[in-house]
């Protein structure tokens, strides 16, 4: 085990990665110098073929990474922000999502991209979405949002040597949080999902960073409500660990989804969905979103601050499926 | 060559580089084959056996054989919804072509692609786009990819005079001279984007684009198989020798329909019967039987590579007309690779 | 009334609003020949200035239609096929969506994107997408899903004359269905679900192009197992008319949404997810989702065919939240 | 000028169109006070008092103030993350400005936009953006709304040479170009896209990339007041006129980080000292102070000038800190005009 921060995590899933096997390549803009750190050193270790900084062209950057994956190489593009998803969308909807299948499987395309995403860091409406559905919805691609250090080691080293294109989402905040991790070739497999608590009075679904506040809720809701939840990270977005969620309902009888996708069609939603057909037998409260109100983030942080998914929120989701009200706050 | 150049007629050029006569009736074979296959999948498709429309490839055959004769296997080539040409002239399979076309389980894609996505991976087809446009990233990560791996190889990108148009070319232009990667760029200009004349969505001239990034920009006569082939070869070379890319431009034509289905739908037309005329003279077929015949190849000869052609066209169409449909069941394992979608 | 094809019925809303308008400004690849018939006569009617074919260039025809609205301009964008949303994204996912936000409301943005959608025409993965889920989760953009010709000229003519971006989703189709129009000023009002039959066994919601084969099933339902559905076309998807569901959900206590998007985070996820939610008081079965599975779309068209929703599974899904089976089919 | 050209030092050049001496004060004073609010918001920034880095228009003051001196009330400029200096020269509210930037209730966009989004219609800002490159679709359209409209508007992109690789660039030149849009492409070539220096990042030159559209490419001294002024006055002139868009390069530089914060997170500088100490020399302002000097302005009216400049933006900065934050609930009403989100 070894302390490390999330974007140290990130690194050295890369650099192990790229130490494996030589056809991995990286590139995306200034990942030489890093802004965030994640690719630090990079360029330096592997050298200028395999780590490239790119001119700003996010439209072609996206088709370019099915293109060398196709041609026999294991990509790593790094988008910058979720907002620039859309800028190069064309690649990956209607390229690295479908050209497996239009080609009756004849390629595999072992793409990560990967993007910093989500709000309250006053970055405004065009560096602060969390775009989870449009490729949740896109069926061909893989969608990681880790919510812990070892497991952003772990997922970004199996999305990087798997064999289909996966777009990761970096927890946001510079730096990030603390986290053990574990020694060795550490590998944390797709479609699996973490019970961080099990609690069993209501289940909580808590993706990618907010899980935090989720924990916080979570702490709250026992220590203050004497209730125990099951707190559960899916890890994977797609492929989604269904059955690990509807286990966990079967014996709450309720759902709290947290995510940090708008509402409408948000990730959130579809888990209720699921929930609401494979799981109705068992529910015995309405199913509750956490989510974002359906507006852009803007940038004053008093105006920000409140949109995002706050421990505040899903305590007071959790009670409500509990038929309890929240205590006055003091 | 490092500027924007139109070449007279270099095809009659004594100092540029020729085929030989094996080349030559190589290259032909090939330019014939496509029309049959063309044309026979227009047959098929007025004969209400196709699932749908086709973009057919008649009058532009000069393109892919002249430029694809300067290729090697294990070069990629980035194909367009009007790419069964493409295909043909990397030595594609009739029968797969054909089945594919027919949307059938033995096509190349398995039918899941179609006539849009005529694909072959052993050929070094990485795909063909239905996106208008959508194969210049791919052939320039995939020039990227051949760079990396070292072995001289090239990527090639066929697009259209519409698909210029789209911002991915200066994306392209810039990132592979920046990086010099082995990439040709490759519009055959056929003066429609869809039913839109070319003058009417370009400005200035597509070639010309190339210098503002500092890569040459070439533009022939993509009528005229020699022309094409003579451009093609030091960019092609110029590609392998990691010198970077080259952008031609083979200003060519469409003699059928954009779509076979369009008059179908059209309202009115949008172009004048003498144009379409005026242009069957410059059929770039003729042009190469022509030469052939100059340089004393039989009649007879000549003839027989078209009736093989034929028949290896209908042979093809009655193969796919026969095979069965595929398994609906085999969507699901193509999402990904060895994962559930 | 008149009879008039869906196609005619966008045609008439047009002309009607670009009459009506003269900041009506229309342009796209070929809108002036027009493949579909949409389009059809209005370069000859309005002259070269306000309707004008484009470059193949849908990176900056988004972004155009935000700079051309936000100078004065009411703008029509002909977008094709419902893929070619994914080249122009960030035209309208970072600017369109965001930018009157962003300007504290400064701006109003009268944009109408059209396109068309949706398979089973043997058109390809890349020309056969349902993307409604990432325009939804957008949260600024209008979604207009029309089923019949009447809607289709009324919803247009209201999205025109609206003063915030929409994106159009044209019944796939040539020509489509004929229909009934009112005569004179037709409007439809957005956010106004269409009660298409009043049933009371459960209820169906039907979007778009797959009100069809929901309207088949309502049929077979009634004819052959004695159940009357509650059909309701949203029309709209935002505005989203929630009540209206939730009322008829109140009645019927069953669920089932019909919706040509891919399964995961697909509209029909949401609308079970606020039924989940604010309906689950009157749940009494689990709430079925009828889409397309997590696939891109096949050519061979009997690969493809069975995986658009259709009467059959519509019938199928409708009886098991009857707890019912449907009878073995000869 | 029909073709690409580097002017060797037109603001010597007689034959040239000369500011008056009014103009030049005034075009001065615009030039001084961005640099003093700029000073001032680093400063705020560095005092903890902004919610978010800024990106500062430092070096670059003559781009803005010499295109923008062309421009008339009506006109449209699109803007970037690096905006502030767009919006002084088109005689912006320092007061509306510095709110926005400290995000609070009577910001120019309510502080819903913030520093990258500094937008103000009333000064015919349409939007400055965040997404590099964004504004040119934004600036086309308003171009053509500006034809339409038949009023001789213009429409100016400006626009960094980073985002000058996004393929959009492309797109406009061919669209405006065709279409004869009174489109004025203004490229502030400051040398980095972030950390990345111009020249890794961009291939040929940029102002060489218009003709391959048949339109006029220049590129001048952006770190001269008269050369830009001189440069833009025929761009806009032209658009003006309806004879279409004109691509300018202003080759300046940014003296200062790329964004405030730059030092709190970058591991290695990615520029020497002494690069940005020999463009300090060539600061703009000096320059048209010298000027003006030699024009015989006194010390003590360009003191003035200074001193005033800086007492708004301190002014302005301490408006903004007392100045409340916006009501969260503002942001329900924003999404749609007249309609819930
Ligand atoms: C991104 C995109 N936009 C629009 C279309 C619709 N479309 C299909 S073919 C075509 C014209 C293409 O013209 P060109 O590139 O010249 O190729 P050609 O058909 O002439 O071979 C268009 C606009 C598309 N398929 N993809
Ligand atoms: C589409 C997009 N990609 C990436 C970024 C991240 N980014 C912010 S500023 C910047 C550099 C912009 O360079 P340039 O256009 O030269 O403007 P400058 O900052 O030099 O004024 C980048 C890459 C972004 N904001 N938008
Ligand atoms: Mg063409
Ligand atoms: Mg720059």
């Amino acid at each position: 085990m070894a302390r490390r921060r999330l974007m140290h995590a990130l690194n050295d899933a890369l650099v192990e990665e790229m130490e494996r096997d030589e056809r991995v390549i990286l590139f995306g803009e200034d990942v030489e110098i890093s802004m965030f750190g994640d690719t630090k050193g990079l360029r330096e270790r592997f050298g200028p073929r395999r780590v490239r900084d790119t001119p700003i062209s996010e439209g072609i950057l996206t088709g370019m990474a099915v293109g060398a994956a196709a041609a026999g190489q294991r990509v790593v593009v790094h988008m910058f922000m979720a907002n620039f998803l859309y800028t190069g969308f064309d690649g990956i909807a209607n390229q690295a999502a479908k050209l497996r299948f239009m080609t009756g499987g004849q390629v595999r395309l072992p793409i990560t991209f990967m993007v910093l995403y989500g709000g309250g860091r006053a970055l405004g409406a065009q560096h602060a979405d969390t775009p989870f559905p449009m490729l949740v919805n896109l069926g061909g691609i893989n969608v990681v949002a880790p919510t812990n250090a070892a497991d952003t080691k772990g997922l970004l080293k199996t999305a990087i040597r798997g064999d289909n294109p996966t777009v990761f989402f970096e927890p946001g905040g510079r730096g990030g949080e603390f986290g053990e991790v574990p020694d060795g070739d550490h590998l944390v497999p797709f479609g699996r999902a973490a019970i961080v608590r099990g609690g069993g009075d209501a289940t909580v679904v808590a993706v990618g960073s907010m899980m935090k506040p989720a924990l916080q809720a979570a702490d709250v809701l026992e220590r203050t409500y004497g209730v125990a939840v099951d707190l559960i990270d899916p890890r994977t977005l797609v492929p989604l660990d269904e059955d690990a969620i509807l286990a966990s309902v079967a014996r709450t009888g309720r759902l709290v989804v947290v995510d940090e996708s708008r509402d409408r069609c948000s990730f959130a939603s579809h888990v209720a969905a699921v929930v609401g057909d494979r799981g109705f037998a068992s529910l015995r409260a309405p199913m509750k979103r956490v989510t974002v109100p359906n507006v852009a983030l803007p940038y004053a942080p008093p105006a920000e601050k409140p949109l995002i998914p706050n421990p505040e929120r899903i305590v007071a989701a959790v009670l409500e499926t509990l038929g309890r009200a929240p205590l006055a706050t003091p | 060559m490092d500027t924007y150049a139109v070449n007279a007629n270099p095809s009659l050029d004594p100092t540029l580089e020729q085929p030989t006569r094996d080349e030559l009736l190589a290259m032909y074979g090939r330019m014939v084959l496509i029309r049959r296959v063309e044309e026979r999948l227009g047959d098929d498709f007025t004969a209400g056996k196709l699932p749908q429309s086709v973009h057919l490839y008649v009058g532009q055959e000069a393109c892919a054989v002249g430029v694809c004769a300067r290729l090697e296997d294990g070069d990629w080539v980035a194909s367009t919804h009007r790419g069964h040409g493409h295909y043909l002239a990397r030595d594609g399979d009739v029968r797969g072509l054909f089945a594919e076309v027919f949307g059938r389980r033995d096509g190349i894609c398995r039918g899941m692609g179609g006539s849009p996505h005529v694909a072959d991976f052993s050929k070094g087809i990485i795909g063909a786009n239905a996106v208008v446009g959508g194969g210049i990233g791919i052939a320039t990560g995939a020039a990227l990819a051949a760079q990396m791996q070292d072995r001289g190889r090239v990527a090639v990108c066929f697009f259209g005079d519409g698909a210029a148009a789209q911002g991915w070319l200066g994306e392209a232009l810039n990132i592979a001279a920046l990086w010099r990667l082995p990439l040709v760029l490759v519009c055959e200009n056929n003066g429609f984007a869809e039913f839109m004349p070319t003058a009417t969505v370009t400005a200035g001239s597509i070639a010309s684009r190339a210098a503002g990034y500092g890569v040459p920009g070439v533009a022939v006569d993509g009528n005229d198989l020699i022309e094409v082939w003579q451009a093609a070869g030091p960019a092609v070379a110029r590609a392998r020798a990691g010198q970077g890319p080259t952008l031609l431009e083979l200003r060519t034509y469409r003699t059928r329909a954009h779509t076979e289905s369009e008059s179908g739908f059209l309202s009115r037309p949008y172009r004048t019967v003498e144009e379409v005329e005026d242009w069957r003279t410059r059929d770039p077929l003729p042009r190469v039987r022509d030469r052939l015949s100059a340089a004393g190849v039989r009649d007879d000869e000549l003839d027989t590579i078209d009736a093989e052609a034929r028949r290896l066209a209908a042979e093809a169409s009655a193969f796919a007309e026969t095979n069965p449909w595929p398994d609906p069941s085999v969507v699901y394992g193509l999402m990904f690779h060895d994962q559930e979608p």
